[in-house]
């Protein structure tokens, strides 16, 4: 059985990827937000609500560059992880395989 | 371990230049990049006509320096690339059009080499979209 | 060395552009190798198993393009049976032969791949 | 006083400019719907309930080609009108402006 | 003859791609030439007003061109009040000088323009 | 009536084509085009080097005969373009590309010509997304 790690990139305001996205993820699998997907960690909006309630063995994890580019997000939840690109590099490798919702 | 990325995002997408980033990342940290694929929008990244405004990031151009740098396999996929208006000289003489805006390291050739690259790298990562 | 198996997930409706026609090929060139190639179609994607009439867009027949995938060695073909409610084609009646899946065998599909490429 | 004929061409299962161009219309506006955008007419879905309850002054049209390509789509509510491009042309005249949901 | 008063409707958060950018040029070419225009900034459009840090993405910094609006002629800069929020950005504090408008408010806007734009 | 007619997608969006076939519609029924304007993406529908394939609409050539046929103004966004490496042969020239991809009736100019369309024409139609 093989992981993946799912990434996303358009904004959850605009777009429907989010909610397909989080019915298809399996309890190992992880979720990497970058770009404007990084509008799902803005606080008190119904997208970081349903982030809130993913089971814990689902990795939470968003894109250094992308959250402080958006100055205006300023606190995360605390399960979610900020990776730089070399840790995004290392992530790829923690899991099997790769699907970003292009 | 052997990376392999598509790019399906133009240069004015950020998704283009994540994927450049990620790409730099991934050298930097010892690891193969086996081959760049370009599909869809994502054959613009080839152009040499592309003329950035100066004070923003000339992706292009970006690409083509580190391709160059790593000696890396540039693959442009040529049906996306031909419907496009992406060609290199040969395209340009075999479909009779005065001009062409692919040239060398960058290659053109068919989605054999998407799977390929799929199958030999440990990761096939792909950007697109914003 | 066995080849690894490939997930292809197809998102967009059969007139929204070339990204419908684009992941087809990607299928047909893998099938050409004799690559284990599966096709899912979600969301939007579910609306290439409707009837169009394409002519009328002066679009190529994707129809086509998606029964030859048989002949291209490609038969593992799957719909999300949740996007095709949502679409109001649960009770639709398509020539091609595939397989619907709930939500829980959607994500199934996903762990039983190695590589997954979404358009 | 300006009226406007508004034109969606996204799926409104993958984009949710339906919902926010269904709210900036007057009452004595229009909408065309194309591309993908007739999918809202599908029977039985939440987009074709929401067009049925807009109110009677609001002209709702649907691009003839768009809609005869998407043969699955067997019926259309009565209130809808079908426009082939030659009273599409008409019909950007019959309104002060037209307004694209690009 | 009396300038037709335009209305521009910018519904793309900064970040995304060129659109934010490309419709503010379309804003500023108006304003020099002393055209009647007002900015509506809808749904992600509104994340224009944001603060943000463009350096780390290498993008130019689009709220340089929003300040320069003024400059130009365009004072009219409208923003939905929905938009910002279902955006989180209910209390954010623009340096920028913006109307909130109600819903009733954005639909009065495009009644009062004899042109849309919508990027 | 004098129509203006804006197109922000490329020629592989269905909005692209809708827009060429409205713009049919309107010289039928006796109607004055005054101006084509192409921007974002859209500049890709002033492409010669396009090669679509043989059983697909060839909409730069669509377009093109549509301008030559009715000697239409077809105004393509110069920064809009450049960006995204559609040059005509004085932008070549001007920027040292080796070739170029637009060539006349198309014209490469500012924004201007978008508002002075909108200001002049009865209707502006833009055409734009899927």
């Amino acid at each position: 059985m093989s992981t993946t790690l799912h990434i996303l990139s358009h904004s959850p305001f605009s777009d429907l990827r989010l909610s397909s996205c989080l019915r298809v993820l399996n309890a190992d699998d992880a979720l990497l937000l970058c770009g404007d997907a990084v509008l799902a960690l803005q606080a008190d909006t119904a997208h970081s609500a349903a982030l809130e309630l993913m089971p814990d063995s689902i990795g939470l994890f968003v894109l250094a560059e992308d959250l402080a580019a958006r100055s205006f997000i300023d606190t995360v939840p605390a399960r979610i992880r900020i990776v730089d690109y070399q840790a995004f590099v290392d992530l790829t490798l923690a899991f099997d395989k790769v699907n970003s919702w292009t | 371990m052997k990376f392999a990325i598509a790019v399906f995002s133009s240069p004015d997408q950020p998704s283009n230049r994540r994927a450049l980033r990620f790409a730099e990342a991934l050298l930097a940290a010892g690891h193969t990049l086996e081959r760049l694929f370009f599909y869809q929008a994502g054959v613009h990244s080839a152009s040499a006509h592309v003329v950035s405004p100066q004070d923003e990031l000339d992706l292009p151009k970006a690409w083509l320096q580190l391709i160059q740098q790593h000696q890396l396999d540039a693959v442009v996929c040529i049906a996306a690339a031909l419907k496009r208006g992406q060609l290199n000289a040969e395209e340009a003489q075999r479909y009779a059009r005065s001009g062409h805006s692919i040239d060398a390291p960058w290659e053109l050739s068919g989605l054999g080499q998407l799977h390929e690259a799929a199958q030999s790298a440990d990761r096939l990562i792909c950007f697109a979209g914003p | 060395m066995m080849s690894k198996a490939i997930l292809l997930v197809s998102r967009h409706a059969p007139t929204d552009g070339s990204s419908a026609r684009e992941l087809l090929d990607i299928a047909l060139a893998g099938g050409a190798f004799d690559l284990p190639i599966s096709l899912l179609l979600l969301d939007d994607g579910v609306l290439q198993l409707a009837p169009h009439d394409f002519s009328l867009l002066q679009q190529k027949n994707l129809s086509a393009n998606l029964q030859a995938l048989a002949l291209f060695g490609v038969e593992q073909i799957y719909a999300a049976e949740r996007s095709l409610c949502e679409r109001g084609l649960n009770t639709l009646n398509s020539t091609l032969p595939v397989q619907r899946l709930d939500d829980a065998a959607v994500s199934q599909l996903y762990r039983q791949h190695d590589v997954v490429i979404t358009l």
